[in-house]
């Protein structure tokens, strides 16, 4: 807590009473001094995930940690977001009118140009990712942006796509992965288990499904609401970005 | 699968990845969500039972997930707790699952606001899944990271679930409950930072043989504790336990006490397996003392309650106290601690469950849970008020049951150890849980007849599953050697 | 690699502007400090080497996040009386 | 001495994490609890990475794949909190619209 | 032979399995209702039979179950189990005649009948018990099978007796445990068959056998009612008459006399109690709710409060004999064990036919009552006499040992306590009889029900008494003779000490 007890309005925090504040100084305090402590040198995992990056079949060393040595986390991490998905839709639909159903034209525009953009973008992160900074989270993350923002001006190029489109897509990740796993055991091997070759081909096809799948969960994130038959009001929280690019 | 040259111990995967296709099937499967969701339950239930008599004839393994090292890669440890606990998952979760389409099946049937239980349905059985999934994988995970994804995958899939009644009171309650684990989740996370920044490997095992007392693993241990306890609502942490356990449906409710809290005790205890040579004993006292404040406080405000759930949810709260008393014994007693603490928390999962079905069951019938009216319940739901009485039975640990052979053992860890103050907070215990159980069984099994026969609405694989849970409860009194031959097994 | 000047004043402006975020009294003033904060943030990852980590955060950290709090802020602002209810809502339940 | 750059950053992470623990407990309003959180997430993360940076320039990238998947785990829950946050907000309109309506009398 | 060891658990079953079906049946099944229960009665009073005739032989029964390792069950079949097994087996019988005609007509009776089995089976249960643990074990659950039955009417007088019930026995069975753990710690599985067990720890653990003891005894002496613990006893007359005849003179009562006599006898021995000076404590006790069992139950006009305030008194005298010590005041102990069932379960069956045919609770309100009901008047004068302990019945026997124990052992001053309680009992017991017999009855009878031909009620209410008031005469006339209780504690006695 830096500087002086700021007094004056506050909604926000409320006045921290004094005791509040000692708490959390001494939190703070206890924190830096277990960081600062020095420690004998432990260099991370940095050496082992070097020496194994021939076999993982990709050159970045994130996208070999995420997809290739840890990447049980990686599909418990899909998980989340299809759960996370399931969970908003599970709550009843919000009855409530987007606000403008006729977005102005700068705005349509604008975004008729953005989003071919942003689609190409993702595209690129998608293929720099085996060797630059890039991947399927961040390619997924910009289809996502991409799916806001068609949600938000709701255009018609939403609604019309098939209505159950959506939660296949949502699905198409985590299944993907499953299925790559139980290839791997299928072939005899552990669980998600690929090397050299063979493991830079799974990895590429697992970055595209999975960008796919992240984008539309993301964009169902903020669309908040199930698309329910026969609901009629503008947009439906149905993202359009499976056409463009791909591999 | 013919030519499958299954590894050494695959089947430690299948009881995570089953659930979690089935959830995926059941989420795609809108038409009839109850039968996938139900075969999803009894697969994962075969698998995890296969799992179980694996390990306890060849003994514990691990298993490397993407044929790599620990320190590099993450690898699933099947060692005798761990297993168990899947096993209890199993059970409790088999019964839970039946019990839950007789559920869905007479509300729907109940007609009233129709469409919203079966969409209620349409989501129970993949956040259900899912939630049954993620716990098996941090029961068997030995990466304290991949523990911090499925403790996330625990609590996203609780909060989705106890959301899904509707009522204003639950979705209050879930929203508490999501912002106190993220807490919790956070505060684990960085704990876990710090272990890595020290050891620099996040496989537990290697990271425990290394273990020695410094600022950032003490530092660690206190985060790391902190979350956990937030997680699984150890007395001061409690707040948010008792109205997300009693407004959710009756289902969720038995999932939640039954299941979800065993998940965040699991990984203390875990974790505490290392930090207890390390640190002094005011530390596990103060941890036992917490122990017995839940025992006291929960019992207390399960004595005061008006409706059911919320004494039932209540008794979780005190419950929970008995699982943090035995850490000043973990390290005297020759495993005899951590036996008697598991065996506690089996026979509390499926007793706890039990009770909580069975109160569903009353609450839908009834249309109320208020206990001082309950009376006549006997008479239309013979079976559940029965299950009722014997899931009381063991938690009070009386004779027949689970509850028993875990309080003889944990008294007798104590006497034997000469730890007085424990015995003395177990009779105590014991006697303030008689005093709230006896007082919710004696309503409940209320011999007042009411007249008129009223439309018994609760559906028999509802009452039957409710039984056969207590029966579990009660049948865990008389198995004991079997679950505890497992404590020497180390995976 | 010293400490550069430019590390302090970012490190110093993530503190303020957290500060700000948690005791501003407008909920709007809050949320597009909260965008802001994300990106600077993302600033923060480049500067630590970590461009798939920048990446992500300026997209979904504060980009979707921002926009998710935007939303909600527009659906529970729409009734100014919203808070007052919800803290109703609350005690209600806890005589529930 | 350790990379100062990381130093700095470290504790700017641990101090996001307190004030974001601060903002969490003592912050009346959801939404600025909710955004206490995110503040807290990043903090935490922010940590995450100063830790990769060990002795001799060489970074590991076991904690950045960790921030990734905490980045995601955290969008997934906000979103699930505000629109739980909704939910019960829109609950409580429709409640105290009707209650308005039946003059106040239906409790 | 493996059919040997099956005994024991058939005997158990024989009550369990048709209580077990009982449940399950709908209210209307009446005929169904009472044949599985006599069916159940008849073939549990032959399993026992071929039991004794075993024993007889030197067989020996057990069968074990491992619970824990180190911990098991152990159902064994020795001369003092059979003696208590013989008698519920008996009682049991007659009480289900008599509960059948009792609750003709009222609602519940499945579960009433369903919870009745589960008790005797679990009272059978407490009797095999072959070591500490199992005892703990069915005495625990020995409560939870009686609490529905005290609460049968749902009156909210029978649910406030319930809950005092209920405080009483889960503490005492909390007491219990705590003291079976501590043993088992100090010297593991405490095992009935094996003697002296505790005797090493005499010197180096006194004080805490000692504590133990305390606790084993507050554990047991809830249920045999002595003084301080008595409390629930009176109040849980508020259930119908078969099962306060049954708690008061089988089950409950005679389950905490029965733990008694095996944790001072087979628990701790004689010379080691002796040793650690835990007998006289518990004989003053005993003395003590001997006698404040008898003024109470002089003050009492309730007919049934007076029953359950002679019991505590009467119950008093097993612990007495045992407190004694001498092997003349045991067998005077056990053989009161029988014959206070005996006696006691004949007076209740009488208090329930007056309350159930003449409507009439209180004594003062009985006078003309042998008139009326001449059969049931006999029986509750014998079992009175008996209790009295007039020469030709049950009582006097188990009082003239106990005072020839007394005396033997030095104890004089307990004659005095003995012709007391006998004077007392005369003083509660005798007005009954003066004012049924020879007082004329004045105006109607409260709820006449007729009589059913030449008898004055149903026939199932009037035999049952009427045979336990014979038995209770049989077993004090030909007490010397092979077959009566007392010979078969004879047979105990000179198998533990030699006498």
């Amino acid at each position: 807590m830096t500087g002086n007890e700021s007094t004056g309005h506050r909604r926000g925090m409320g006045l921290v009473p004094l005791f509040n504040l000692v708490m959390l100084v001494a939190l703070f305090a206890a924190l830096a001094w277990g960081y600062l402590a020095p420690v004998s040198g432990s260099s991370g995992l940095a050496h082992r995930v070097d020496a194994a990056l021939v076999e993982s079949g990709v050159e970045s060393r994130v996208t070999a940690v995420l997809l290739n040595y840890r990447a049980y986390d990686t599909l418990l991490e899909c998980f989340v977001l299809f759960l996370g998905v399931v969970a908003v839709w599970s709550l009843r639909p919000f009855r409530y009118d987007r606000h403008d159903p006729s977005p102005g034209l700068i705005l349509s525009s604008l975004v008729r140009l953005l989003v071919p953009l942003m689609v190409l973008v993702g595209g690129y992160l998608l293929w720099a990712g085996s060797n630059q900074a890039g991947g399927a989270f961040q390619a997924g993350a910009i289809l996502g942006g991409a799916g806001v923002l068609l949600l938000l001006t709701s255009s018609p190029l939403l609604s019309a796509l098939p209505r159950g489109l959506l939660s296949c897509g949502i699905c198409l990740g985590p299944v993907f992965f499953l299925m790559m796993g139980l290839a791997a055991m299928v072939l005899g091997r552990d669980f998600m288990e690929y090397r050299g070759e063979a493991a830079a081909l799974a990895i590429v096809a697992l970055e595209v499904v999975t960008a796919l799948s992240i984008g539309l969960c993301l964009a169902a994130l903020f669309g908040g609401r199930r698309p329910e038959a026969g609901q009629e009001g503008a947009g439906k929280a149905v993202p359009s970005q499976d056409g463009g690019e791909g591999r | 699968m013919m030519g499958l040259q299954l590894q050494s111990d695959c089947w430690l995967i299948w009881p995570v990845i089953l659930p979690l296709s089935a959830a995926l099937v059941a989420f795609l499967a809108k038409g009839q969500p109850r039968l996938s969701g139900l075969t999803g339950a009894l697969l994962t239930a075969l698998a995890s039972g296969t799992l179980f008599l694996k390990v306890v004839n060849h003994g514990g393994g691990s298993y490397d997930l993407g044929g790599w090292q620990p320190p590099l890669g993450i690898s699933l440890r099947g060692d005798g707790p761990a297993v168990l606990m899947v096993l209890m998952t199993a059970v409790t979760g088999l019964a839970i699952s039946v019990y839950a389409g007789g559920y869905f099946q007479s509300r729907i049937a109940m007609g009233g606001k129709g469409r919203r239980h079966i969409v209620q349905e349409r989501f129970f059985w993949p956040l259900w899944l899912l939630l049954w999934g993620a716990l098996n994988g941090l029961f068997l995970s030995a990466d304290i990271f991949n523990m911090y994804v499925t403790l996330e995958l625990v609590a996203l899939s609780s909060v989705g679930l106890t959301a899904l009644s509707g009522k204003p009171a639950s979705q209050v309650a879930a929203m508490r409950y999501l912002l106190a684990s993220l807490l919790g989740s956070l505060s684990f996370l960085l704990g876990v930072a710090f272990l890595y920044k020290t050891h620099g490997s996040l496989d537990l095992a290697t990271i425990q043989a290394a273990l020695a007392l410094s600022p950032p693993v003490a530092l660690a241990m206190a985060l790391i504790s902190v979350g956990l306890m937030l997680k699984c609502a150890l007395f001061p942490f409690h707040f948010w336990l008792a109205p997300a356990h009693a407004n959710a449906l009756a289902p969720v409710s038995a999932i939640l006490s039954g299941l979800v809290i065993k998940g965040g005790w699991y990984l203390f205890f875990r974790f505490w397996q290392g930090f207890l040579p390390l640190v002094g004993d005011g530390v596990v006292v103060v941890l036992a003392g917490l122990g017995g404040a839940a025992i006291i406080w929960g019992a207390f405000q399960a004595f005061c309650q008006q409706r059911l759930k919320m004494l039932v949810a209540y008794s979780t709260v005190a419950q929970i106290g008995y699982l943090f008393i035995i850490f000043p014994l973990l390290a005297i007693g020759a495993g005899q601690g951590a036996a008697a603490v598991f065996y506690f928390a089996i026979s509390h999962s499926c007793a706890k469950a039990a009770l909580f079905l069975a109160a569903g069951s009353i609450f839908l019938q009834m249309g109320h849970d208020r206990i001082n009216n309950l009376d006549g319940v006997r008479q239309i739901l013979p079976i559940t008020t029965f299950a009722f009485a014997l899931a009381g039975l063991s938690l009070m640990g009386l004779p027949p049951t689970g509850g028993f052979i875990a309080k003889y053992m944990y008294l007798s860890l104590a006497v034997s150890q000469d730890s007085w103050w424990l015995v003395l907070v177990m009779v105590v215990g014991s006697c303030l849980t008689a005093i709230y159980i006896c007082r919710a069984v004696s309503h409940v099994l209320s011999p007042r007849m009411v007249a008129g026969r009223s439309q018994v609405v609760v559906g028999a694989s509802m009452e039957w599953s409710a039984l056969a849970l207590a029966l579990v409860a009660i049948l865990l009194g008389f198995i004991a050697p079997l679950p505890l031959g497992l404590f020497e097994v180390v995976g | 690699m010293v400490v550069s000047a430019f590390d302090i004043i970012l490190c110093l402006t993530l503190v303020w502007l957290a500060w700000h975020i948690l005791t501003s009294p407008d909920h709007f003033k809050a949320v597009v400090l909260f965008i802001s904060f994300g990106l600077l943030m993302a600033l923060a990852w480049v500067r630590l080497q970590a461009p798939d980590v920048a990446l992500a955060e300026a997209a979904i950290g504060s980009g979707l996040t921002g926009a998710l709090f935007l939303s909600a802020l527009r659906r529970m602002a729409s009734v100014r009386r919203g808070e007052r209810r919800l803290d109703r809502a609350e005690e209600r339940y806890d005589d529930g | 001495m350790s990379v100062p750059p990381a130093l700095v950053y470290g504790l700017t992470g641990l101090f996001l994490f307190v004030a974001g623990l601060a903002g969490l407990i003592s912050c009346a309003q959801l939404l600025r609890k909710i955004l206490a959180a995110n503040i807290m997430a990043s903090g935490v993360f922010l940590f995450l990475v100063t830790i990769g940076h060990g002795r001799g320039g060489v970074i590991d990238p076991v904690p950045h794949a960790m921030v990734l998947t905490g980045i995601v785990v955290s969008v997934s829950s906000t979103a699930v909190v505000l629109a739980l946050a909704c939910r019960v907000q829109e609950t409580a309109n429709i409640h105290d619209l009707l209650k308005r309506r039946a003059g106040g009398d239906r409790e | 032979m493996i059919w040997q060891n099956w005994l024991l658990v058939m005997i158990l079953l024989s009550s369990l399995v048709p209580g077990l079906i009982i449940f399950s049946l709908a209210e209307s099944r009446h005929g169904l209702r009472t044949t599985l229960n006599l069916f159940g009665a008849i073939t549990k009073m032959v399993l026992v039979m071929i039991m004794i005739v075993g024993i007889h032989q030197g067989k020996s029964f057990a069968v074990h179950l491992v619970l824990l390792p180190g911990l098991e069950l152990v159902l064994r079949a020795d001369l003092l189990s059979a003696l208590f097994v013989a008698l519920s087996s008996i009682l049991w019988l007659f009480t289900t005649i008599y509960a059948i005609a009792y609750l003709e007509d009222s609602p519940n009776r499945s579960h009433f009948f369903g919870y009745f089995s589960l008790c005797v089976t679990v009272t059978i249960g407490i009797a095999l018990a072959g070591n500490l643990l199992t005892f703990l074990f069915f005495f625990e659950m020995l409560t939870l099978s009686t609490y529905p039955l005290v609460v049968h009417r749902g009156t909210t007088e029978a649910l406030a007796a319930g809950r005092v019930y209920l405080i009483y026995t889960l503490a005492g069975g909390f007491c219990l445990f705590l003291g079976v753990v501590w043993l088992h710690v100090l010297v593991g599985p405490v095992d009935f068959s094996r003697e002296g067990v505790l005797s090493p720890l005499v010197e180096s653990h006194g004080q805490t056998l000692r504590i133990i003891f305390f606790l084993l005894i507050a554990g047991v002496g809830v249920k045999a009612a002595l003084f301080p613990l008595h409390g629930w006893l009176p109040r849980a007359m508020v259930a119908p008459a078969p099962v306060s005849a049954l708690l008061h003179a089988v089950a409950v009562v005679k389950a905490g006399a029965f733990g008694i006599i095996r944790v001072v006898l087979d628990v701790y021995g004689l010379q080691t109690a002796k040793g650690l000076g835990l007998l006289m404590p518990l004989m003053l006790l005993a003395s003590v709710t001997i006698v404040y069992g008898a003024i109470y139950a002089l003050k009492q006009d309730n007919l049934k409060h007076r029953l359950a305030f002679s019991t505590v008194s009467q119950v008093s005298y097993i612990a007495l004999g045992i407190s004694i010590g001498h092997p003349l005041a045991i067998m005077g102990g056990m053989a009161h064990l029988v014959h206070q069932g005996l006696m006691k379960i004949t007076l209740f069956f009488c208090a329930g036919n007056i309350a159930e045919i003449l409507g009439v609770h209180h004594i003062s309100r009985m006078n003309g009552v042998g008139r009326r009901l001449p059969l049931t008047m006999a029986a509750f004068t014998l079992a009175a006499m008996g209790m009295i302990g007039l020469p030709p019945m049950a009582g006097f026997v188990s009082k003239w040992y106990l005072g020839l124990g007394a005396i033997a052992q030095g104890q004089g001053w307990l004659i005095g306590v003995l012709v007391l309680s006998s004077l007392l009992n005369a003083a509660y017991f005798l007005p009954i009889l003066y004012g049924a017999w020879f007082k004329e009855p004045e105006g109607e009878w409260p709820a006449d029900s007729g009589t059913v031909g030449p008898v004055e009620s149903h026939w199932m209410l009037i035999v049952p008494p009427v045979v336990t008031a014979l038995i209770v005469l049989l077993v004090g006339l030909l007490a010397n003779s092979g077959l009566s209780p007392l010979a078969w504690v004879r047979l105990i006695i000179n198998a533990r000490y030699g006498l």
